[in-house]
Order: structure tokens, then C-alpha cells, then sequence
């Protein structure tokens, strides 16, 4: 029984001085973010880019709750799910974790939380990354 | 380019529904066969074809084709998600409009299976992630709309009470009863703020249209204008497309912008000069989304389009009085082109219990992955 | 109408083969990225694209120009089973030459799994019947080769040496190992005549052709003169479409002649004027169809123009140089645009090692499901 | 256990009295035969069409043996494959059976069988077709 991430390149491991965060592309022309990285930037199609660790916090631009669950995915439900602005200047698509789902607002403060989702045929738990309502605590 | 007239020289459409017997080939042959026969085209008489379609496999339009034996011509699949019907209008018109070809057989169809739509879209670790579901998507956007458009939930479910009216009068569409906000509001809820009744569901159909340079011999004639089909510009996260980030304050121009400002271009015309409209109404909110985009009413005037009935049947700009997507369903390849047959059939005067009075110009629209969005303009005379 | 000229501006190709740690969208990329650097156009640079592809599922264009950032155009899908390459091709070119557009990007691609392709294009019954196996229909007509047109086994084993010979200088293709005539006899017993060095292997795979009213920044300027594509007539149980039934006696023109015929007017030239060639070659059987149904020898000439070695490197009129399908293998949706990859570097005199001397007409021609047959005739200057 | 064909409205039924034969549709308009019967004539269009038991002999146009199951096949390999000319003027693909599939050729004269292919999951027996070369016998 191993844990792995869902997708490489997604986010931190348990153990990056960084902490939880997402790996979002920077361009090097631009010096816009992307997430997932990519090499080449979506936005002016360069190909000069890094990858930076972004999001350990956000606030809720738009969330609504998934009640059933998609093809795929074996996670829990109901769940929430929306657009987190990052400091960094990024919006991204994410799951909303929540004791209270019907608590989650716009301009809601979150912290990135990466934890098991669900476990694979061969018994791995698989981890994966949501957003979560910031108790203030760090 | 000094463009030829385009005209629709024939429709026809094979209802949209859930048809266990037939197989999609047949649904296709059923819309063929009916805008050839009101068309008066026979083999020989069409140069090219396009089918539309996103999930019907390999050589989807030839299979049609060849059970009718008409095959021979160019024979081309086209596929551009939901707007897959638009892109294969917009082709189809393009090369009667340059005048490569006199006349052009378009059509689309699919059968969908029940329930969410399993997309092809999506790498399957998005699907683990749980950032597949494409009414999720809808929902943000809903919310978004009633964050800054002024839209509410009473608004979100007048829509559907709209539509499903509109729909009991047309035989082609798949829920022909009444209900009334309540039902709506008090539907499952599938993603907050959109209940079951606020969205479509795909299911199966065929529509097909035969465009000329030369008018058909059911009048008055009905010319297309212009057919436009256009993809997303990076930057949004919350496009059709529906990317994993975007940034912050940026949104560019949707497809429907594109397409739309490109289409009246074309046309030269503008809102103003629309009778009628059938617009993308996967969900309640994407009408909405619609009118805005396509420039019906301002940005942030969704509410209040709403709120004045605008858009209701006799009111002064009708929306989907065919029923929309919400009440005849959504075969993606053929619900591009069903409202083309809904628009030729307004635009002579043959909509029936539909019918707008006086109709002379009308707008069809679709969005769909990809993101694509397709706008054509047709006008009667 | 009075046509415009349409340059092949750039062009760009991932190689084709195995590559199991990219996916299809990173095999579009790459060829995409290769022709819009040739052509030296960037976003804004092109207005229309056409994504040739049969089994990526849904929005496989727009995911390549999303992930590049090139997204705002309209961008169709086009299948047309083996000929979607040559669909797309179709389309691009008309709309340049129709002035619609002043340049279009037109690529392809695919990843195919190993073995026999399980097509979406037979009903089930077909398949447990046994009556699906592409194989099987292939060495159908090379056996009607052997009794109509003095074919013979060494025949088609000398196709399969010859294009394995030139694939050997080809960076691009899967195969590049040189076969004697003994090994492909010898090779395991697919379905008689035809062993497994006489098939092409599906595979992996993309191609790119930026397409322009004005010639591209590396010279000699190649122009498409002509980018047909039909389909079957009814009539022949042997067609690539495989009915299961058809009429003894009655050969109505296959799709690989409408599409010539058509292709030899509109470009104004004829067989004897190509310099050399490259053609369908699914299997050796169908190299020797090929070039009977393209005019290339007289029907039933197809076993005297292997034996006096026409098509060899340095022969009369060189066939499948590049290697072939039979050294390259098949992606579906990019084999046809790799030929035009193939052709317009031919052209430029830039083909290195399989440089045919002096070549500057050239003819591509695919054949696939539906039936299909596409037919392109590039020329330089 | 039943026996079922393997598609409805291919070939007749054991206890026809038409003997073994293939259903063909005959258009009423232009006259001509295509296999299987489609309502419409992939001919001509006409949708004015008959049913007509065809092929209870045939002789071989082209054939080849197919050494490998293809995909959704679970009959006998390895199998004879070809076309074969009909009285009625038609030429239909089939499953060719043969003691010796090496002694197939052109221009051989063979007869319809109607037989057991396949079981599905069920354990139904799947009756197919396939011309075998004619022994003479009737
Ligand atoms: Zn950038
Ligand atoms: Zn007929």
C-alpha cells in the first residue's frame, strides 16, 4: 500500500520545504501563470517557462456542489468544487473541501490542502489537492 | 469576395428523443431523405456533403449516404463539439458562397447515451480529480451571472418554465409538458443554483439542410446570411473550454463574441434587426449567458431581460421559441442544425402553433467544447 | 471562379512510430509548431485551421492549438477515415483559393493501438460474423490483381522491398530496415497473397501544411494545384467501403478515380506529367491499385509496371520514395498530410537522401473508409 | 440453450420452405439486388422494395483465408473469407467453409450452409452463414 499522486506535476510532495502548494508554469516571456505547468505558455506560446510553487491560500471567486459523482471519480460526495484566486495572480478550477459544504461563499478565505482522495485497484491511496475554508491556524 | 446568395433550398429534421430501435445511421437517413425531398434533390443534385457529428465513429456521414445511395460527392465528418452542426453550416455555406459548389448537402446527427456525458475531453486524471462534471462548470457560470448580472434563481427557473412552455408546441422535441417555477425550483438539485429541470439532457436526433445558390421551390426563399464558427482565446477559466487556470480580471472576448461580432459583420446587421433567436441553452444560466454574449442585451442586462419577458414568446425579442435545447434535448452533432430547420421554418411562415408572427431575420447559436461557438444569421426574401 | 494561387507556405512532421510516453496532443504540437516555424507565422498569422484526425475523440484540434496558445480561429475536425488528411487538405486549400481565407493551417494526427484496427465501421454482427477483418478485403483485391492485371507474388513482394529500401533514408518513418524479396515471401502468412511485410502497421503520428495565397519564406515555392477528395459510388462489393454486397459485372469508377479525374482537370495536367508520386500503400496490393486507378499504367497493367521497375527510386516515375505507408506506417489522420510534408520538401529539392532528381510536379493520394479516396498534385514554382 | 441467428433478417430459417437461402432486397424501381435488405435501394433510392431468398448456390469470385481471429470473432480460424457470384446476378462477402481451405479457387461452385458459428455469453448457439464448396449432392 504506496501513496501517489493523482497526476505528476500538480503539486508539492509531503515532504518540499515549500510546503502544500501548486506547480504552476511562469513564463518566461510573459511572466504569466498557468496550471497545469506546461512547457509551452497558453497564453503568447513561448516556450521559455520555470515552475513556480503558488496557492497556499486563495479566496473563493465561484463554487458550487458536485452532488453526484462524475464519470471517473470515486472520491466523496457530495463535494465542492469552484475558482480560487491565488495571490499569484491565478484563477484555478479545484475541489472545495468543507466540513459545512453550504458554508462555502464568494471571497471565502482557503488554504490548499493535498490529502488522499481515493485509493486505486491496487489499494494505493491516490492524493489529490482541494481548497478549504482557512481557520486561521498555519 | 463578391459572395453568391446563399439560400436554404430545404430542411428537415428527425425528432430529437430517445429512439432504442433505431440506430444513428437511420436518424440521419430520416433528416436527409426529408430536406432533399422538400429541397426537390436528388443524386446528382448536390456537390458536397458534411455531416456533423462528435461520437458516432468512423465514416459517420458516409453511412448515411451510402444506405440512400447517394454517395459519390465529397463526403467530410465534421466535428467541433456542440457547434459541430455550425462548423459543417459554415463550410457548407462558405463554398456555395464562394461558388466551388451550386449546391450543398449539410447535415448532423448523433445518439447519446443517458446521463452526464461521458466526455472524451478530459485526460483521466481530471475525471479521478473530480474536475470533469460538466454541469459544475454550468453552475459557476450561473452563479457568476447571478453575482454580477443581476440574475436570480426565480430567473434561472423562468427560463426553463419558458422553454418547456415553447416546447409543447413542437412536435420534434423530446419534453412537451408544461411546469410551472415551483417545479422547476423544487427539481433535484444537481449543481446549486441549477436544478434537473434547468438542464438539458443529451439524447438522439438528426436534422439536415440543403443549401443552394439558387432559392428551393418551397417559398418564400430563406437566405443565409452568414455562418460563423469560432474558437476560445486563451485566458479565461471558466470558458467552454473549460482550462484548468486562467488570470485573474482577464476575460477575453468568449467564442459567441467572436462569432457573433463576426456574423453581423457579415450580414451587416445588428441585434436590433433580429425577429427571433435560438440560443445555446444546455442550462438555464447559458441562455442567459447568450443573450449577453451575443450582444441582445447589455453586458449585466440578463436579469432584467429576463425580468421584462423579453424573451418570451410575443415578447419583443422571442428566445428558443422552438423549445431550446431544454426541451427538445441535445443530439450534439444535430442540435446546431435543428435550429437551422426551426429558423427556415419561422422564416416562411411554417412554425405553426410556433410560429412569430412576421418573422423576417433570426439568429441561431451554439457553443461547445472545444470551446467553439457557432452564429448564423438567416433571412427571408 | 476565377482561383487564387495556394502555396504550401510551410510544413512541419512528427515522426511516425511508437512513442508511448506522448500523447496525441504532444505529436500535434510538435508538427504544428515545425510548420508554423517554416512558414514563419505566428498567432494572428493564420485564419482558419483544419485538424484531419478518426480516433482522438472530442475537440483534438482545438487541444493542440490551445496548448500552444494559438486558439481563436475557427478550427474544425475533419474525418474522412485514412483520407481526413486529405479532407482537411480540401477544405484549406479551397477556402485560400476561394479568397475566403488568406492562410490556413491544415494538420493531422493520430495514435493508433498495435494490431488490427477494431473500426468504429462495422455493426457487431459484422465483426462476429467475421466478415471485418481489413486484411482480408485487402488481399481480396490483390488477388483480383493477380487474375486481371498479370500480378504476382513476386510482385508484391518487390513493392514491399522497394518502399522498405527508401524508408531506410527516411528519418520519419517507423521502419528503416532494408527486406529482400525472399524475407517478405517468408514473413507469416496474414491472409493469402498477402504476408506481414506486404501490410502497413497503424500507428503514431503527426503532419502540419501551413497553406498561403503567397508563397512561404523558404523556397522554391510549392503550390497546390489541385486538393480533391470523393466518395464511392454504389455498385462494387470490393470498394473500400465494403458493403457487403454489390452487382457482378458493374466496376462503377472507384473513389481513387473520381478524386483523380477531378484532380487531373482542375490542376490541368495529366498522369505524364508527374515527376513522382506517393500512394496509398495500406498493403503491396494496393501500391499496384493505386497507381492503375490513379492512370499512372493502363488498367491491368499494374503487374508490367512492377516488373520493369517504373516505380522504383530512379525509375520512370518514382513511387512512395519517402517509403510509403509500408515503411512509415499509418497514424490515420496525419499519413495523407505526411505525403504533402514529403511532397513540398521533394519539390524544394530539400529530401536529402530520397531527393528525386529534378522532381517538380508531384501527386499524393490516399484512399480509407467510407470509401474515401483524397488526391493532391503539388507543384514548384 | 436456444439457437438464434446471428442478425435478424440475414438468411431463412431452418424450417423454411425455401431451403437455405439468403434474404436479399430486390428494388422496385430499378430491379436490383443488394445484401442485406435495406428499405431503401443503395442503388437507385427507391423505397419500393421486396424480399427475395437468394444464393442457394454460388460460385467463388475472389477468396483468401483469414489466419487470425479479428476482433468480436470467436469462430473456427482459421476461416475462409471471399465473395461469391449468385444466380440472381449479385455479388455478396462470406464466410467461406472448406474441409481443405487450401482447395478454394476461383470459379469454384459452392452451396449455402447455415450453421452453428459461435455460443454467446448465454450459451446460445449463433447460426451464421458460409458457402462450402458443392459437392453435388442436394
Ligand atoms: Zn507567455
Ligand atoms: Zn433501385
Amino acid at each position: 500500500m504506496a501513496t501517489r499522486p493523482i497526476h505528476e506535476g500538480l503539486f508539492t510532495k509531503p515532504d518540499d520545504p515549500r510546503g502544500a502548494a501548486l506547480l504552476a508554469g511562469r513564463c518566461g516571456a510573459c511572466g504569466r501563470h498557468h496550471f497545469p505547468a506546461a512547457e509551452t505558455c497558453p497564453y503568447c506560446s513561448a516556450e521559455t517557462g520555470s515552475v513556480e510553487a503558488v496557492g497556499a491560500t486563495g479566496r473563493i471567486f465561484l463554487h458550487t456542489v458536485v452532488q453526484t459523482a462524475p464519470p471517473g471519480y470515486t472520491g466523496p460526495v457530495p463535494y465542492g468544487f469552484g475558482l480560487v484566486d491565488l495571490p499569484e495572480g491565478l484563477r484555478v478550477v479545484t475541489r472545495l473541501a468543507a466540513a459545512d459544504l453550504d458554508a462555502l461563499e464568494s471571497g471565502l478565505r482557503v488554504r490548499l490542502e493535498i490529502a488522499p482522495l481515493c485509493t486505486d485497484e491496487e489499494g494505493n491511496e491516490i492524493l489529490s489537492w482541494a481548497y478549504r475554508p482557512d481557520d486561521g491556524a498555519a | 469576395m463578391s459572395a453568391r446568395p446563399v439560400y436554404v433550398a430545404g430542411v428537415g429534421i428527425h425528432p430529437f428523443g430517445r429512439f432504442p430501435d433505431l440506430d444513428v445511421t437511420r436518424l440521419g437517413m430520416s433528416a436527409v431523405r426529408a430536406a432533399l425531398a422538400e429541397a426537390q434533390v436528388e443524386r446528382g443534385g448536390f456537390q458536397a456533403a458534411f455531416c456533423g457529428t462528435v461520437y458516432t465513429g468512423v465514416a459517420a456521414g458516409h453511412k448515411v449516404l451510402t444506405a440512400l445511395g447517394l454517395s459519390g460527392v465529397p463526403i467530410v465528418n465534421v466535428e467541433a463539439g456542440c457547434a459541430s452542426g455550425g462548423a459543417a453550416l459554415s463550410l457548407g455555406a462558405a463554398q456555395v458562397a464562394s461558388g466551388q459548389r451550386d449546391t450543398v448537402l449539410v447535415f448532423g446527427m448523433e445518439k447519446m447515451p443517458r446521463g452526464i456525458i461521458r466526455s472524451s475531453f478530459f485526460p483521466p486524471w481530471c475525471e479521478q480529480a473530480g474536475l470533469s462534471p460538466a454541469p459544475a462548470y454550468f453552475a459557476l457560470r450561473a452563479r457568476r451571472l447571478m453575482q454580477e448580472s443581476g440574475v436570480t434563481r426565480s430567473h434561472l427557473a423562468r427560463v426553463s418554465v419558458k422553454n418547456h412552455r415553447n416546447g409543447v408546441d413542437n412536435p420534434f422535441a423530446m419534453y412537451r409538458k408544461p411546469c410551472t417555477e415551483e417545479e422547476v425550483l423544487g427539481a433535484k438539485m444537481v449543481c446549486d443554483p441549477l436544478t434537473l429541470f434547468m438542464l438539458c439532457s443529451p439524447n438522439e436526433g438528426a436534422a439536415a439542410v440543403v443549401l443552394s445558390a439558387a432559392p428551393g421551390p418551397i417559398g418564400p426563399p430563406v437566405r443565409v446570411l452568414a455562418a460563423t464558427v469560432r474558437s476560445h482565446l486563451p485566458g479565461s477559466a471558466l470558458g467552454e473550454h473549460t482550462p484548468m487556470s486562467g488570470l485573474i480580471g482577464e476575460d477575453p472576448p468568449s467564442p459567441t463574441e467572436l462569432a457573433a461580432k463576426e456574423a453581423f459583420e457579415t450580414a451587416s446587421l445588428g441585434p436590433r434587426d433580429l425577429d427571433f433567436v435560438e440560443v445555446q441553452d444546455t442550462d438555464s444560466g447559458r441562455e442567459i449567458l447568450s443573450i449577453e454574449e451575443l450582444g441582445l442585451c447589455a453586458r449585466g442586462g440578463g436579469g432584467a431581460f429576463v425580468e421584462e419577458g423579453v424573451g418570451e414568446r410575443g415578447g419583443k425579442l422571442p428566445v428558443n421559441p422552438s423549445g431550446g435545447l431544454l426541451s427538445k434535448g441535445e443530439p450534439l452533432g444535430a442540435s446546431a442544425l435543428g435550429q437551422i430547420v426551426e429558423l427556415a421554418w419561422q422564416l416562411r411562415g411554417a412554425a405553426e402553433k410556433r410560429q412569430v408572427d412576421g418573422a423576417r431575420t433570426a439568429l441561431a447559436h451554439t457553443v461547445g467544447r472545444g470551446a467553439n461557438a457557432s452564429v448564423a444569421i438567416l433571412q427571408r426574401g
